[in-house]
């Protein structure tokens, strides 16, 4: 096996990959950096952002307010000390943007202009049109290549974490064209592999969205965090579950339910405010876990539209007019068009919630490194506590920015005077990966079919552990999703060959995701609380005083992973009540 | 790779292009008519010598001709090289020197007018 | 090394049959052989023109014939379609922005179609025609 | 709208190549039910899970903006996730881009555009280096509008699959790459122009173009590389006649 040696191994060449590279590059020309992705780097799904980025930049605004609307979004689980750290970085990271080139809308004058968003009390997300994720991507991928230092091995698939002395130190990966296996030896890693979305059968998520940077880290010995929280995006479109972003509502679209009556209203959200004139943090800019909770509700009541593609809400944006819908919302028409043949402009398009982000991941402090010394993770694969139980939409595009830079910095700090890795040490690792792929390939006695066993995965997520769960339900999942892991182990690899081998990655992204999955239903079902993106119909309320934590789940080979928790960080704002009612209480 | 030198040939193109999209059509109409034997009274010899023998006349002929002939040559190096005719630079010399000859024997009879 | 990428040379003679847009394309870069047969024509008619009135007249009357008309459709029809690809081409090339927005391409290239109708019908009258 | 989805048998017709097998592409047919509202990715999505689990393709956001799944379908570059099968009758045939190696099946190498995306500079090249604690470059909406249009390419190849310019003259630096250098040149935040004229101005660059046009045509963002090249060929004459007909003019 080739052995690639380099000072920083990166994992993931998304926003938050390519931030912490940008910044490897920047702070310390003398490093190698070595930049890992199974896809290109434009392929990554921070493309696929639509709304916008959150920082405080206009004279109205402050870092207090951003600082109250991200904790209390994210139900107090936040950690407060992260908040603190993230908003003042927030505006600096889209403002280094701005200089590479990010195209920004603009006001009049000439500044950079922003938008509301849900749950935000003031105007503070900027954007890009509704391409906002995409703009930010290609802006990093392209300041990328003037730097000689950051080395790309595009489409290679990361496999294991190679961990010697208690720290880790490279990685091994396959190069997916050619189907050999490499193994990087760094002085530090980082992941930032994304999210795993694609557990789930109905998500906004792309193909690539399977948690194979927090599995990596999980079976490695770091743990993952507040897996349970999983976002719905309250708005995605009923058949693909194609993102149609919360900037609609931010620019004054509404939720309607089959009687045309705009019941955010009777779910705390109200009063109503009038018609295409949105009013911050309340109706239809209230949070995303309690619009998609509405939503579930409206079901359960008979009020919702049955529409061919299943039971839907509608969101309309018609009052908005032609012009507004076409300078702030063009994909956002393009893709209602396309994929489900409703033009915004003349009607109500029938949405429902859709699977969407993980608040959970492998678990970081402020300085994004995890529990693995060596180890750093940033942007969606890491929970850095700083969206607690619930990301308020445009928290994550600078998530990545903030943190995925900070990874980079704390990788620096980290390497000084480290000696070189051990190869011989390092060996064994590699050989163990090289072993495991081998056994897929050779092994004749594969029962169960990869795409069988990934639906029962996603039928079972979906079914168990999804907006509101039941502690009966998760038994079920955790469960099932136990003995999905046990019988994974006999999955069919019917493709041998060597070459761009996807079957190969489907199974790999398969146990990556199972993996992903176990800490979800797990963490789900010892946690006997609803709070944020969490809500159980049996343990209706918020309760502080069991569950202000983290939970921390731990991989325990092919057992039943180990639950603990740890403390929420609380400085300035002690736990208090959501209030989306617009001041109207 | 070292900056081009096309504009030298491509700036007539485009200049070409234009005078042939905006004159020739209608210059052929008027040959046509006189094909068909309706000879309009602007083309007998009284009239075109006449224009022919302003210096403004000398000028439009001449740039029309000039630059249509250019640029037809030039777009037809690249139609060549489109039906797999590899040989560019042999190409590209017939044909400008086809249109520059064409443009000199076009000025040489402008001035014997 | 199990890699062996497989190379699809374009097939340099006969790639505009893969795709209509680009039989239209060579339809547009073909106008050029009758354009240029056309100012061959021309320079002809200049050096009869140079030689006094008898070679002018012999000159139109050489004009007249099937050939001559077989030959000036097909001029005819290249020049026109010349013309309309170069002036729907003009808002690609220099589009016009006006504030934040353009000014729509069909009003530019509508513009270059106006021109030329009042320049042909302009140079229609001066030769007589009406 | 609560009538069922339809379904439809859908024929595909696709090329296959398995390096270490095969010497030569071929095509391979698959049926497979499909709903009418799908597109040609998600007919191949349904191959892979249910009847071949050895067809390999790329493809991730099923939204047409992370530029994955660029195929040929019916001899035309485009995205399978845009691609609807009510566009389609009879066998549908799928191919890899056009003008790119293929490595399997579907999946081609991009290597070439990669490097020469990187060659074009495709990033802010700055006048005057502007600290953060600044602030924002000022930038109206009008200059911001001046080139954002370009700002769009998604860098998914089709525009390279559909020029023929490319296909004939692989050193073509090609529409994607030098339209992002137009991008960077009308960007009121950029200097970097005559650096990027290096590569642009060159026989490989804008000069290879002949305005075929086919790459605005199939460009699924809607980017018109066409009219970036014809725009860069006339400031690169002017560029030209500056530098070598204007006494002085050479800088």
């Amino acid at each position: 096996m080739e052995t690639i040696t380099t000072d920083v191994a990166i994992i993931g060449a998304g926003g938050a990959g390519l931030r912490a590279a940008i910044a490897l590059a920047e702070t310390a020309p003398q490093l190698r950096i070595a930049l890992i992705s199974k896809v290109y780097p434009m392929r990554s799904h921070t493309c696929a952002a639509e709304g916008g980025a959150a920082g405080v930049i206009k004279p109205d605004d402050s870092f207090d307010l951003h600082f109250d609307d991200t904790v209390g979004g994210g139900d107090w689980l936040s950690d407060q000390d992260c908040v603190e750290y993230f908003i003042h970085e927030a505006p600096k990271e889209l403002l280094q943007l701005e200089h590479w080139g990010c195209p920004w809308n603009r006001e009049a004058d000439g500044s950079v202009a922003v938008r509301p968003f849900g749950g935000m009390k003031k105007k503070r997300t900027w954007f890009a049109a509704d391409k906002s994720g995409f703009h930010i991507l290609h802006t990093l991928f392209q300041t990328s290549l003037q730097f000689p230092t950051i080395t790309r091995f595009d489409e290679y698939y990361a496999l294991d974490l190679l961990v010697d002395d208690g720290r880790c130190q490279g990685v091994t990966a396959m190069e997916m064209r050619s189907g050999e296996l490499r193994q990087f030896h760094a002085r530090a890693v980082i992941i930032a592999g994304g999210g795993a979305g694609r557990m789930f059968p109905f998500s906004t998520n792309g193909a690539i969205k399977t948690g194979d940077g927090m599995a990596m880290a999980y079976r490695a010995g770091a743990p993952l965090k507040d897996m349970e929280f999983v976002q719905y995006h309250p708005t995605g479109l009923p058949n693909t579950g194609s993102l149609l972003t919360e900037a609609c509502r931010g620019e004054g679209g509404v939720l309607v339910n089959k009687h045309g009556r705009r019941y955010l209203q009777d779910y705390g959200m109200g009063p109503e405010t009038p018609l295409g004139q949105p009013q911050l943090k309340t109706m239809e800019l209230g949070p995303r876990d309690r619009v998609s909770q509405a939503y579930w509700h409206e079901l359960q009541k008979g009020n919702t539209v049955t529409t061919q593609w299943g039971e839907c809400v509608l969101l309309d944006m018609r009052h908005l007019g032609e012009k507004k819908i076409n300078e702030r919302l063009p994909l956002v028409r393009e893709l209602a068009d396309a994929y489900l043949g409703v033009d915004i402009v003349k009607d109500a398009v029938p949405i429902r919630p859709v699977v969407h982000y993980m608040m959970g991941g492998i678990s970081t402090n402020t300085a994004a490194a995890t529990p693995l010394p060596g180890l750093f993770a940033a942007g969606e694969c890491a929970c850095v506590s700083l969206n607690g139980a619930n990301r308020l939409g445009s928290n994550s595009l600078v998530e990545l920015l903030v943190f995925g830079r900070r990874a980079a910095l704390s990788a620096i700090e980290h390497i000084a005077d480290l000696p070189a890795p051990n190869a011989a040490a390092l060996k064994v690792g590699a050989d163990a990966t090289a072993k495991r792929i081998g056994e897929l390939f050779s092994g004749s006695d594969g029962t169960e079919s990869m795409s069988g066993l990934r639906k029962e995965m996603q039928d079972t997520m979906e079914k168990n552990v999804g907006i509101y769960r039941t502690e009966a339900g998760l038994q079920e999942g955790v469960a099932k999703i136990h003995e999905l892991r046990q019988r994974y182990r006999k999955v069919k690899l019917t493709d041998k060959s060597s070459v761009f081998n996807t079957d190969l990655f489907q199974v790999l992204e398969l146990g990556s995701m199972l993996d992903c999955a176990e800490a979800v239903t797990v963490g789900a079902l010892a946690r006997k609380e609803s709070r944020g993106a969490h809500q159980r119909l049996d343990y209706v309320e918020r309760d502080d005083r069991n569950f202000l934590r983290h939970t921390m789940v731990h991989h325990q080979g092919l057992d039943m992973p180990r639950v603990d928790y740890l403390d929420v960080v609380i400085t300035k704002s002690p736990p208090g009540v959501r209030d989306y009612s617009g001041d109207h209480k | 790779m070292a900056k081009s030198h096309k504009p030298v040939v491509w700036f007539p193109f485009a200049a070409g292009g234009t005078v042939i999209a905006f004159f020739i059509p209608v210059i052929v109409l008027l040959t046509f008519l006189a094909a068909l034997g309706h000879v309009p009274a602007g083309l007998g010899y009284e009239s075109m010598h006449a224009f022919a023998r302003s210096g403004l006349g000398k000028l439009i002929i001449f740039g029309v001709v000039a630059l249509s002939l250019w640029s037809s040559a030039h777009r037809l190096r690249c139609t060549c090289y489109d039906f797999g005719l590899r040989a560019d630079t042999l190409v590209a010399t017939v044909l400008y020197v086809a249109a520059i000859i064409g443009s000199i024997a076009a000025a040489l009879f402008l001035l014997r007018i | 090394m199990s890699r062996k990428p497989l190379v699809r040379e374009c097939p340099p003679t006969t790639w505009y049959f893969r795709q209509p847009r680009y039989l239209r394309y060579m339809s547009r870069e073909i106008t050029s052989i009758f354009i240029a047969a056309y100012c061959v024509l021309l320079v002809v008619g200049l050096q009869r023109l140079s030689q006094g009135p008898a070679a002018w007249e012999g000159f139109l009357l050489a004009l007249r014939g099937p050939d001559s008309i077989v030959f000036h459709l097909l001029a005819l029809t290249a020049a026109f379609y010349h013309a309309t690809t170069w002036f729907n081409a003009t808002q690609k090339a220099m589009p016009i922005q006006i504030g934040e927005g353009f000014v729509p391409g069909n009003i530019i290239s509508g513009a270059h179609y106006a021109a030329w109708a009042v320049l042909s019908v302009a140079i229609l009258f001066l030769a007589g025609v009406f | 709208m609560t009538t069922p989805l339809k379904e439809r048998l859908v024929q595909l017709e696709v090329l296959r190549y398995n390096p270490d097998t095969d010497t030569e592409a071929h095509f391979q047919r698959y049926e497979v039910v499909c709903q009418e509202e799908w597109v040609v990715l998600d007919a191949l999505n349904k191959v892979k899970a249910d009847i071949d689990p050895t067809l390999n393709y790329r493809w991730s956001c099923h939204m047409a903006v992370c530029g994955s799944c660029g195929m040929m379908i019916n001899g035309e570059p485009k995205l399978s996730c845009h691609a609807f099968l009510r566009s389609y009758e009879g066998v549908i045939r799928v191919e890899p881009l056009a003008h790119f190696p293929i490595e399997r099946d579907l999946v081609t190498a991009p290597d070439d555009f990669m490097e020469k995306l990187k060659r074009v500079k495709p990033y802010v090249i700055s006048k005057q280096k502007k600290p953060i604690e600044e602030g924002e470059h000022k930038q109206t909406p009008a200059q911001l509008m001046k080139f954002r249009q370009y700002s769009m390419c998604i860098n998914c190849m089709l525009c390279y699959a559909a020029c023929p310019e490319y296909g004939l003259e692989p050193e073509f630096i090609g529409p994607a790459a030098l339209t992002l250098a137009h991008r960077y040149n009308l960007d009121s935040r950029d200097g970097g122009r005559k650096e990027r004229q290096e590569v642009a101005a060159t026989l490989e660059g804008v000069w290879t173009c002949t305005f075929v046009g086919a790459c605005s045509e199939v460009c699924p963002a809607h980017v018109d590389p066409a009219s970036a090249l014809q725009q860069m060929k006339i400031t690169s004459s002017i560029d030209w006649i500056v530098e070598h007909l204007i006494p002085g003019g050479k800088s």
